[in-house]
């Protein structure tokens, strides 16, 4: 029985990763970069949030809405003054680091508007927690929504990707940037638009994550968004379903490494895993596999 | 006994056959050409040469030695060298440097004289620049040894391949695609320079070439592929005139 | 012709140990003076074992070319086991430099293992891979350090993952490595002067080993593996190379680093990949592959966020903002290509006067 | 090579502002120079913030009612960013700037890091928060206003064994964290001697402090009827949702650390009731010094003060009782001041809203009574 909820307790918070993770594996498979400051665009999402629900008042889903149009503006913003002018750099370094500017540039502005002090966010999830044989398992509403809404939306990117004039110019853009501009495709907009929609998905998972996690502070973003790179790799890093699988994976991973082997070892369990996966399949789970031509 | 002597050689890829029982024999000395349209399979067989792949069925022989399937690097040291059909350089390194890389496993000292700087590495050092230097000069790269290797104009830059694939003391030279972008005269001059390498160096070389002229000029005996297969095997003047292998080059 | 390029190299050699051998010798005159603030004077030793992890890791990713993030983990490796040991010796080997000199080669030494050890499986991966791979490694070890319990009593050493009472240590017994709280008590035994010892030495190690038979291997497997292996360079003997010289030069950072703090933990701060992205920072900032750029880069980002001291809550977001600024002046390419305008305008107009 | 040029100049002209840093040491010779240590960025921010603003408080309070000896205070707070070379650094600018007396540092690694230095120095170092022994052992310079770590965690055994709280006792820790683990060995070394059974300990890390589901579901699992969390409030408040989120519900039992749980803006207080803390302050206190404190600071600063402020604001009120008795003048050297005002630490007795009569022992560490509190109806209310 505790193995059961050890497992939804990993889906649980795995679900959390993932829909971080979604949102790290769009922009990295498009515009190549990994994006350092997208664990503090969701601590932005949960400030906002919070903000407009907690201390304005405003209706959850008025609140949820503005938060997603301020953090795409917020990403596209980003995108345009700080990692565009790097796009071409001569070392791909060049704007990893600045993208770690940004980061700390964002969690300081936090810091002096909203203070160090930690805020609880309220749950913006209403819905009942399910309870199952005999009030023994609870898989809380939070869970169910995270599960549900990293479904729909990587179900929607996925369609979106494959379906949309947009998202055909957008994997165009990841496959090669100079033949995609060659054929017409207005590269700057398309990544620009990968950063809107990464950005956007920020907001959402910096909600679902403050309502599962309820304690909101300038640094609540990193370190989940480190573990949801994490799990991007994990899964194949540019593989929206990869996203999801390796979110869940590196969730379940945690809590049954906690659980069964050490808590105070749960990282290094965590990272192990990784290497070992990456050790056995170099490119994630679900990643493709890169060759070069000779 | 010929120097190369390839039985066989087959490879697929996700079920398409990309080279197809391919065989050849070149003798000591021999300028060999491998012709055929795009896509034949002719770098994929460079490829299996070299041991960047390893063949699904066949032998490679070299001297009589058993190579198949040997790592590329062990391949280059019993004697096998290439070029690539898209110039692969050391492009941060200078145009010397690019052929002391060459000379690696031919001038030695340990990592630790060279920490230290022992009077050894002086000495292999200046060895290795005059070995290098001499090399430049065949191709004429002699005044550019302090230049980068990417500030090089295209036609320099094959030729620093070929100097640096002569580096590392082979007794094949195998050359793709070594006219590739090159105007007339350059082609002209590259022909000059490679009959000068064969002769000089005492060399054999095995050429992939889409230059008529050049491969007309130079090379004594034509290997065509098709489709990964052979198509016609022989003295040059024979196969280029082989209806076979002008309609493959041509179409219907 | 030869000679001359020759020359040009050992001539910039020069100019970068003739840097740093002039800051030591102005610190020192400065210092002598008593016109130092103590502000610098602390920050000394800090600054050295930055100038070592910069240079350090301009090996794996300047001359390499792979990223890695876990640098800061080879240098939690060297500062624990040499702090281990000094703090074990302190009362058997008295004379400081030999404990150091020990400690040095110790923490060097074990750096350099782990990282050959973690170099054999992971060096095959590329690029970002590599990248997360070396993080996490990185924080594998500070997560073992965080837990690792020693202590040693009449009876000898015991040894615990779980917490110092589990160590069972008799009556008088001491706990070394206490977990969370790490090492406390080690003897201060680094100073400026071996800091740029340690530096000059690190510069000649990587500058040496760049212009040598290995370094062109380890080179020519960056700028392209593919013809560096028809050429015969044995490529994971040279990776290798690269990555544990760059893990025990960390390790070394480590040890003068350890030497200079009285309590030593292993927090997300100094050991985590924060630090290892720090490092990176300097490297990039500095020019990678550029050695006296990562010199210069370490300098001036350890000193700033000190220099900021007085813009209170505005700190850090000031010291943000200059790294992103400071980042697009030296990379975008269209920032380049206007100075490159402004230089050429400055000299000709120069000329002409 | 312009470029780098431009570089170089750089680094000199920062240097060269660097040693300009120094000259203002002598000047001030009227005014005491108090300054302070912690981490006001980061993740540890909250209590640097706390300590800094609510020491900044007492100085105001102090300074208008005449200053120390006559002399007014001047006050200045150095960011550490919770790391202990930075913490270093800032005990180092402070030098520079002329600091007689220092407050700090905040937490117990940075604090050790400093006291090395400082008691090179013989500078008088009263840490409001640093609760590690490591602090004062062997530094005759530094002392404590909060409880050590073995105090905290021998104490909390002690309390919960003598009150029949629990027979059998969970923990969940911070095994990255020195406050956390130093508190969680004394505590287990104690629990061997009381009346209760340790059933389940488990621990968190910096990396992982964001689901708690295993660590509660083992406690409730070994039948725990008390979870000791020798933490930080901000992961104990997640603690609480998730135990109450999965239907555990036992006794919750935390030391200073938990105080400011009640303070996280928006929380359902209604998880915490029944919560007990073993804290020298709380802000609900009905005792005038206290409401004053707390409606002070909220007037100046916005916030309610947690325990790492009110130690803080002792820690001004113990320096002006240990100078005044000491007959401490900004004039005297600093290593003088030290050991002046360290033997007047030693005899001194001093009330504040930390504790009543606190006084301190030869190693620096503080004697005073805990307060055990229990969380009714929203509030701190003090048992016993």
């Amino acid at each position: 029985m505790s193995l059961l909820s050890y497992l939804i307790n990993g889906i649980s918070l795995g679900s959390v990763y993932a829909i971080i993770a979604l949102g790290y594996t769009m922009v990295y498979g498009i515009a190549k970069m990994l994006n350092f400051a997208h664990g503090d665009v969701i601590m932005v999402g949960g400030y906002l949030i919070f903000t407009f629900v907690s201390t304005l008042n405003l209706p959850i889903p008025v609140g949820i809405l503005l938060a997603v149009v301020l953090c795409t503006c917020l990403g596209i913003t980003i995108e345009a003054i700080a990692y565009r002018p790097l796009r071409n750099a001569a070392s791909s370094l060049a704007v990893l680091i600045t993208a770690i500017g940004v980061s700390y540039f964002l969690q300081n502005v936090a810091l002096i508007i909203f203070g160090a002090n930690t805020k609880a966010f309220t749950s913006v999830v209403s819905t009942e927690p399910i309870k199952l044989f005999n009030e023994q398992i609870t898989i809380s509403g939070e869970t169910i929504v995270t599960i549900i809404s990293c479904v729909v939306i990587m179900t929607v990117l996925t369609l979106f990707v494959n379906k949309t004039k947009a998202g055909q110019a957008m994997l165009a853009v990841s496959e090669d940037k100079g033949a995609a501009q060659l054929m017409g495709i207005n590269v700057n907009r398309t990544i620009s638009l990968t950063f809107a929609i990464g950005s956007g998905l920020a907001a959402i998972a910096g909600m679902l994550l403050c309502s599962a996690y309820p304690s909101l502070t300038p640094y609540t973003g990193s370190m989940p968004g480190i573990k949801a790179f994490v799990a991007a790799v994990f899964g194949g890093i540019g593989s929206i379903p990869g996203a999801l699988i390796g979110g869940i994976v590196l969730g379940i991973i945690e809590i049954l490494g906690k659980a069964y082997i050490s808590s105070q070892l749960a990282d290094a369990i965590v990272f192990l895993v990784l290497i070992l996966v990456l050790l056995i399949k170099p490119t994630g789970i679900l990643g493709k596999k890169i060759q070069e031509k000779v | 006994m010929a120097l190369l002597d390839v039985e066989n050689l087959s490879i697929s890829f996700g079920g398409l056959r990309a080279v197809d029982s391919f065989s050849v024999s070149i003798e000591k000395g021999q300028l060999y050409g491998l012709i055929g349209p795009n896509g034949a399979g002719k770098t994929t067989v460079f490829n299996l040469l070299t041991g960047v792949y390893a063949p699904d069925e066949g032998f490679i022989r070299l001297n009589g030695k058993d190579i198949t399937r040997l790592k590329t690097i062990e391949i280059n040291k019993e004697g096998i060298a290439r070029t690539f059909q898209n110039i692969r350089l050391f492009k941060e390194l200078s145009v010397l440097d690019n052929v002391k890389v060459g000379l690696h496993n031919r001038y030695k000292y340990s990592t630790i004289e060279g920490l230290l700087r022992l009077p050894h590495y002086f000495s292999v050092e200046k060895q290795m620049n005059e070995r290098a230097m001499e090399l430049l000069k065949v191709f004429d790269l002699d005044q550019q040894a302090d230049y980068l290797a990417s500030n090089l104009p295209y036609g320099k830059q094959r030729k620093l391949e070929i100097a640096r694939a002569l580096a590392t003391d082979p007794i094949l030279l195998l050359l793709d695609e070594p006219a590739a972008g090159m105007n007339p005269n350059e082609t002209k001059e590259l022909m000059e320079t490679i009959r000068f390498v064969r002769d000089h160096f005492d060399m054999t070389i095995l050429l992939i070439e889409h230059d008529m002229k050049l491969v007309s000029g130079i090379c004594e005996e034509l290997t065509v592929l098709n489709f990964g297969k052979i198509l016609t095997q022989g003295k040059t003047s024979d196969v280029l005139n082989d209806p076979e292998v002008i309609t493959a080059y041509l179409g219907e | 012709m030869k000679s001359l390029k020759n020359n040009k190299n050992l001539y910039n050699n020069l100019i970068t140990i003739g840097i740093v051998v002039v800051g030591y010798i102005l610190v020192t005159i400065l210092s002598a003076a008593g016109v130092l603030s103590n502000l610098l004077q602390g920050l000394l030793v800090p600054l050295c074992a930055y100038i070592i992890l910069a240079v350090s890791l301009n090996l794996t990713v300047g001359i390499l070319g792979e990223l890695s993030l876990g640098h800061a983990g080879f240098m939690c490796v060297g500062a624990f086991t040499s702090a281990f040991f000094s703090k074990c010796t302190q009362n058997t080997i008295t004379f400081a430099p030999l404990r150091f000199l020990i400690a040095l080669l110790i923490g060097a030494a074990c750096a350099g293992v782990i990282g050959f050890l973690i170099g054999m499986p992971v060096l095959r991966l590329k690029g970002d891979y590599l990248a997360i791979v070396t993080l996490a490694f990185g924080e594998i070890i500070k997560n073992i350090v965080n837990v690792l319990f020693i202590g040693k009593d009449a009876k000898g050493f015991h040894f615990s993952m779980k917490d110092s009472l589990s160590l069972n240590l008799e009556e008088g017994g001491d706990v070394i490595i206490n977990g969370a709280q790490g090492i406390t008590g080690t003897p201060k035994d680094s100073n400026f002067t071996v800091g740029v010892i340690l530096i000059i030495l690190t510069l000649l190690i990587v500058l040496n080993l760049i212009h040598s038979r290995d370094g062109r291997a380890i080179m020519s497997i960056r700028d392209n593996l593919i013809a560096a292996e028809s050429v015969g360079i044995h490529i994971t003997k040279y990776k290798l190379m690269a990555f544990t010289i760059s893990a025990a030069l960390a390790g070394t950072a480590g040890v003068l680093y350890s030497h200079n703090l009285n309590s030593l933990m292993a927090t997300p701060k100094n050991f985590g990949y924060n630090m290892s992205i720090m490092i990176l920072v300097f490297v990039v900032l500095g020019g990678i592959g550029n050695i006296r750029g990562s010199v210069i880069a370490a300098v001036v980002l350890t000193l700033l966020p000190e220099l900021l001291r007085g813009l209170n809550d505005y700190r850090m977001l000031i010291y943000s903002i200059v790294l992103i600024v400071m980042m697009l002046y030296n990379w975008a390419p269209n920032m380049i290509a206007f100075r490159k305008k402004l230089a050429n305008r400055f000299s000709r107009k120069k000329e002409v006067a | 090579m312009k470029k780098k040029i431009m570089s170089l100049c750089l680094v000199l002209a920062m240097a060269a502002m660097t040693l300009a840093g120094c000259g203002g040491s002598s000047a001030g010779s009227d005014t005491f120079k108090i300054g302070g240590i912690g981490p006001t960025t980061g993740g540890a921010a909250v209590y640097g913030i706390a300590v800094r603003n609510a020491a900044e408080l007492a100085i105001k309070e102090v300074n208008a009612a005449g200053g120390i000896n006559g002399y007014q205070i001047e006050y200045k707070f150095e960011d550490d960013e919770l790391d202990n070379e930075k913490s270093v650094n800032a005990y180092n600018t402070l030098k520079d700037w002329g600091m007689n007396m220092l407050i700090g540092s905040v937490t117990s690694g940075c604090c050790t890091a400093v006291a090395a230095e400082s008691s090179n120095d013989n500078m008088f170092q009263l840490t409001p928060s640093g609760s590690s022994t490591d602090c004062t052992a062997n530094n005759d310079n530094v002392f404590q206003v909060c409880f050590s770590d073995p105090n905290q965690g021998i104490g909390a055994a002690q309390y919960i064994g003598s009150n029949n709280l629990a027979t059998k006792v969970a923990i969940i820790y911070d095994s990255s964290d020195v406050y956390s683990s130093g508190i969680y060995e004394k505590f287990v070394a104690e629990a061997a001697n009381q009346p209760f059974e340790v059933v389940s300990t488990e621990a968190f890390t910096a990396d992982s402090k964001t689901d708690f589901s295993v660590q509660l579901q083992k406690a409730s699992d070994a039948g725990a009827d008390l979870v000791f969390l020798p933490i930080y409030y901000t992961e104990a408040s997640l603690i609480l949702t998730q135990a109450n989120t999965m239907g555990y519900a036992p006794k919750f039992f935390g030391c200073d650390g938990l105080d400011g749980i009640l303070g996280v803006e928006n929380f359902d207080t209604s998880l915490a009731e029944g919560v007990m803390l073993l804290t020298p302050f709380a802000a609900d206190a009905e005792d005038a010094a206290t409401q004053k404190f707390v409606s002070d600071y909220k007037a100046a600063y916005g916030d309610i003060p947690n325990q790492f402020a009110a130690d803080a604001y002792d820690a001004i009120y113990i320096i002006k009782a240990a100078a005044e008795k000491a007959d401490a003048k900004p004039s005297d050297s600093v290593a003088d001041l030290g050991t002046k005002m360290e033997d007047a630490m030693r005899t001194i007795t001093v009330d504040g809203l930390t504790g009543a009569a606190m006084s301190w022992d030869a190693d620096g560490a503080v004697n005073k009574a805990p307060k055990a509190m229990q969380i009714i109806n929203g509030n701190y209310s003090l048992i016993q």
